[in-house]
């Protein structure tokens, strides 16, 4: 017995939305119209509020941003495949998210303005903070995974991470407690083809992200992130699978950071605006607007109420956040423990 | 009330908590089938079961950020790090998350969660087998840090952690896992987290120190009237009893095992000179390891404060 | 000799070693094409190419780790850290590895690497990313920590730093990067590491801080007859300078702006404290920041040590 | 374009001298029978090195042992297939590769005795200290490659990790440096089968450990670790790619660990003795000296003559360590820095 094969891979990519609006019927989720609807309005609010974000930091109204344009596909697409009793574990890319998910706006601007009380969850929402540091969250999902399955929770748990934060080793640990735990979490990866200045390829030698799945023992998967019906249709069956116990996923959303990195970063240092127009074309609520097009679920009227619901509700945000009174300065100290320890105690004193 | 070393004692912690509680889970390297290089974990698989006492893959980072995602998620784990000098490729789950998600999320999640780790000199390891960090730690707001030095507070302390609602570190000096035997209640006793212990009490000197090195320095003080303390929780750390002590004495000597540049200990002088500065009679010294890198065992009773180094530094400051 | 500042200084340093030694090689995290995302190695990768300015994955321990096998083999690497809050996930390989391989190896292998990193509160950032963790790498025996105050000495110190035979942390205040202009020398000059400099001298109190707290400092002290002391080197650091200072003024106030609790000016408190106690006319106070994970910008100035609350600790310890 | 295979993977085993001694000869590398006899008296030199290692920690001569039984083949195989200028990059269980480079075995003792001075590196063998963290020299070892490939040195470095060592992150970076830099690298994964009392198949939930080179973008093969051939062969052909530019490599050796984990451990706690027994039949040295039984390189005198040897060898090593100075307290200062520190210099006045 010489040389022998052992075992195999293939790596798949799903596409069903094409840039011109047709879609593959047969592999097509079932949306009625509403939820179309639901989905290219919700696009639209994502899409609304982190352009005014973007504003407001150039006016200096808050601090540095990390825009999602370009993302919003893969950002509604996954959060859309999940249920309220589902947890998200988000790097710091996935406003987007935060606004599908029902999060308030106004505590987003909030919190990129500089005051960590706008990352105060609502009870109600089973999400966790915007993790900065990159590649690390992660494990955050898995174990929260595996505390849901020990309690027979069948909740699912899924967490966002960039090309970049691949290369962390943390990716490496949170991939390989999953697999060898079978913990029911879906690792998404918004592969963006940048992180900062750094492109996809030098990122890693593989050719694809999904994958790396394969060094963990379960499934990857690549799909056209900026195609929201692909997007929804592969993590769909993996949260389904997660909840009857198949175990994690990978799914890589091959997608594009249309933005700079963040309002502190300027792209054109190191990467070209031809590849930039290239995109323009893949964009993702375009496609979907073909899509409604052809459909007939589409009027001008429409498109136009969409846009001035999704400001006026944005318009609403931005004076709530400027609304909000300055944090004290002893807020500082107030969460670093339940309690406050004696020094903690003096330390109050100088405010 | 049983007779049993530190490793039986924190044996009986661990079960007595998981049989209360069943949010409370084990994760760890060689914690489930071999309970532990040590045998601290010993007899829980098979009480427990292997969904709560986890042997995990060999990644720190990995035991530290999934126990952080059971914590938030509303367990209790309590993970182990086979010994300290491999704490560290978990330091950016510790600093980064464990200690900052109550803050981050202002309030909203904590991370319950404890870290046991064993740590010191004395036992004739290899290298990284023998290491006190337990400075880095206490430089971390949101992180509690506990280091018992005898099986009847180990148990007592590892309760107290358990329950606690912070992250808490904790650290058993392997020189003392079977060295002392004591007498040790079975069921629940806290110790609580915070305070010191006063030792012997005495009116000459305030010798200060934590874990293995207490047993040193108890030895070392034989015929001085030294008040002993014993800190226990390293962070937040009691400095009124310290103050108090001082107050009376006059005089400090602070013991720790770890090298002497920016060791725990430091914090403990540098906090007496600006509080209770007024109260000395003269300098406070520090008896610790050297400023190296913590040697093979051929040479590791050279590193570690003896007791002859810290009774010359008593008998120093006892001149002022 | 031309007016820059710190950011200029540094690339400087850098580009002119890399023209003298071709060993120097740079990676880190957007070191090349975009020349750092404080720009401080803007232009090097054009006048060196890839090989020598290596765009790296996203990966600290990655950065730091393959550095160290680069030194080991023979080259004096410059490894960027994007920011001192992201280099806990490469504290297993500075800490186990970088600090130890020459005493692992009885000096047969050495680490002669720098790795920079921006440091320290006050460009209103996100979280971690204006954090002065330098008190851990200052209890790390195998380690040099240094943190430049101004563009003059950034230059100088970070010449000595690529050439020294060890590891060195070398911390870049951003506050500091485009703050002050100063004068700096075109060509070789080398500022040693391990000395400190006395930036004021006087009478009455010593005042001791580093890197941008030294600015803030010399704001402080207006009208004061205060001997101001800029560590520069942090690990090893110049206890003579200090003692020598605190002998003079009998008074000592150390500034930083790390939590307080194990900031590494306890250290100095405490070899005060032990070394230089009889000198003391009073307490040694320090101006620190908070015991709390550093907050987001709009609290940021409240956290960070300010004039006044330097000037208050002085004008306290003048009262005795 | 629904769903389209975009990347696929095949893992092989590479199997070539069999537990009865036959050799695939198609396969099998072109020794000369001195060569052969090399290997072998080189594996029993280093079985018999480990065996005293054994003995002296059972009585109290030496400190914590980790034993190499049962892996010869895969150290010797792997570290034959170097040229002197190439560097190794060992973890804390090589001790057989360091007898087969020419490491003085005295001073293996000497440093599993407590003595750092046994692993001071003469000058003239390119090899690593032992490194105890598990799974984070493989870091150095890509470093020193991508160093040797900008010196245009030709040398190829090659690094040893065990199963356990593939979940800790820095596995993960060190691989994925090595493929993006294209480092002239070679990894070398000693499977065998357990990571203290974690069984391999709770270490990862892959098939293999080879398949997680496709992950990076490289080669991953596994082989036979008890078959000294297959181990060579694939080791050479790595060696020799990486040299000539074409990158890094893994290689799974598939073997077991047949003593306790150190002389610290009691694996009886964990595995069957059935499991053991097992593997006996395996064993890498028996399966060379039926094979040199076949080719009529045998003799029963030849067999007892390195025997001999080897342990005279082994003896003289024990003679030499036991008779080294013990170190001075001072040593532990003075290889800190290249230089004492000021208050160094006065810690060393305590002794
Ligand atoms: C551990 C860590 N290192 C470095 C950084 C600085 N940083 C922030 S975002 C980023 C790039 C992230 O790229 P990617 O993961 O692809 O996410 P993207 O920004 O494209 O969404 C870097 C280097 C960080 N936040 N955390
Ligand atoms: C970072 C780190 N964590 C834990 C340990 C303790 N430890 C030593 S060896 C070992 C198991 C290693 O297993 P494997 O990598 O398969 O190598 P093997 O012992 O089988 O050769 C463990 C957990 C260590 N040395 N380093
Ligand atoms: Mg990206
Ligand atoms: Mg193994």
């Amino acid at each position: 017995m010489p040389e022998t094969t052992i075992e195999s891979c293939e790596v798949k990519r799903l596409e069903i939305l094409s840039e011109n609006g047709d879609a593959d019927e047969s592999l097509a989720p079932k949306f009625t119209d509403s939820q179309i609807r639901e989905l290219y309005e919700t696009l639209v609010r994502m899409r609304t509020f982190d352009g005014r974000a973007l504003n407001l930091q150039r006016e200096g109204r808050i601090g540095t941003y990390a825009s999602i344009l370009g993302q919003e596909a893969a950002q509604l697409g996954t959060a859309y495949a999940l249920e309220k009793r589902d947890w998200i574990f988000p790097s710091f890319r996935e406003n987007g998210v935060f606004v599908a998910r029902g999060y308030e706006m106004y505590m987003i601007l909030q919190y990129w303005g500089g005051d960590e009380r706008g990352i105060k969850v609502p009870e109600d929402i089973n999400m966790f903070p915007i993790s900065i540091p990159v590649g690390t969250h992660m494990l955050h999902a898995v174990g929260a995974a595996m505390a849901a399955k020990y309690k027979e929770d069948k909740t699912v748990t899924l967490t966002y991470f960039g090309d970049g934060g691949t290369s962390e080793g943390d990716f490496h640990e949170a991939m390989n407690f999953a697999g060898v735990f079978q913990a029911p979490v879906v690792f998404i990866c918004e592969n963006n083809q940048w992180a900062i200045s750094v492109p996809r390829a030098r990122q890693t030698a593989a050719m694809t992200i999904a994958q790396k799945a394969f060094a963990y023992g379960f499934e990857g998967i690549q799909v056209d992130g900026n195609d929201i019906f692909a997007v929804y249709k592969a993590t769909k069956s993996a949260v389904d699978k997660a909840r009857s116990g198949g175990g994690p996923t990978l799914i890589e959303c091959h997608t594009y950071r249309m933005s700079d990195h963040t309002t502190a970063d300027d792209a054109s240092r190191y990467r070209t605006k031809e590849e930039v127009e290239a995109w323009k074309e893949k964009d993702p609520i375009l496609r979907l607007k073909r899509y409604m097009e052809k459909k007939g679920l589409w009027a001008d009227s429409y498109g136009k109420q969409v846009d001035e619901d999704a400001k006026a509700l944005v318009d609403e945000a931005v004076k709530k956040a400027e609304a909000v009174e300055k944090p004290k300065p002893q807020d500082m100290l107030v969460y670093t423990y339940k309690e406050l320890t004696p020094r903690q105690k003096k330390q109050m004193g100088d405010f | 009330m049983a007779t049993m070393n530190m490793v039986h004692a924190i044996n009986l912690a661990l079960k007595e908590e998981m049989q209360r509680d069943k949010d409370v889970v084990i994760l760890g390297e060689d914690v489930g089938r071999d309970g532990g290089v040590f045998r601290v974990t010993e007899g829980l698989l098979e009480q427990f079961g292997e969904a709560r006492v986890m042997d995990t893959p060999l990644a720190e980072s990995g035991i530290v950020g999934t126990a952080i995602g059971m914590a938030v998620y509303g367990l209790k784990p309590v993970a182990e790090i086979q010994f300290m000098g491999f704490i560290y490729p978990a330091a950016d789950q510790i600093f980064n998350h464990a200690a900052r998600i109550r803050s981050r999320s202002r309030g909203r999640y904590s991370v319950p969660m404890v870290i046991r780790t064993p740590y010191g000199v004395g036992i004739r390891s290899p290298e990284h087998h023998s290491e006190s960090s337990e400075a880095h730690f206490c430089h971390m707001p949101g992180i509690k840090v506990v280091v018992p030095s005898s099986p009847y507070y180990a148990k007592g302390l590892l309760i107290s952690a358990i329950r606690d609602p912070d992250p808490v570190i904790f650290l058993e000096s392997t020189r003392l896992y079977r060295m002392i035997k004591e007498d040790v209640p079975e069921g629940e006793y806290t110790v609580p987290l915070g305070k010191a212990r006063i030792v012997q009490e005495g009116g000459q000197v305030t010798v200060i120190s934590w874990g293995s090195m207490l047993q040193k320095t108890i030895k070392a003080i034989e015929g001085v009237d030294a008040e002993v303390i014993d800190l226990m929780t390293l962070n937040p750390f009691d400095e009124e009893a310290i103050f108090n002590s001082v107050k009376k004495t006059g005089r400090a000597v602070v013991v720790y095992e770890a090298p002497k540049t920016g060791g725990f200990g430091a914090e403990i002088s540098a906090s007496i000179a600006e509080d209770a500065m007024l109260y000395l009679k003269g300098p406070i010294k520090r008896v610790t390891g050297y400023d190296a890198v913590l040697p093979l065992p051929k040479l590791e009773d050279y590193y570690m404060p003896s007791t002859e180094r810290i009774r010359k530094a008593i008998d120093e400051v006892m001149q002022y």
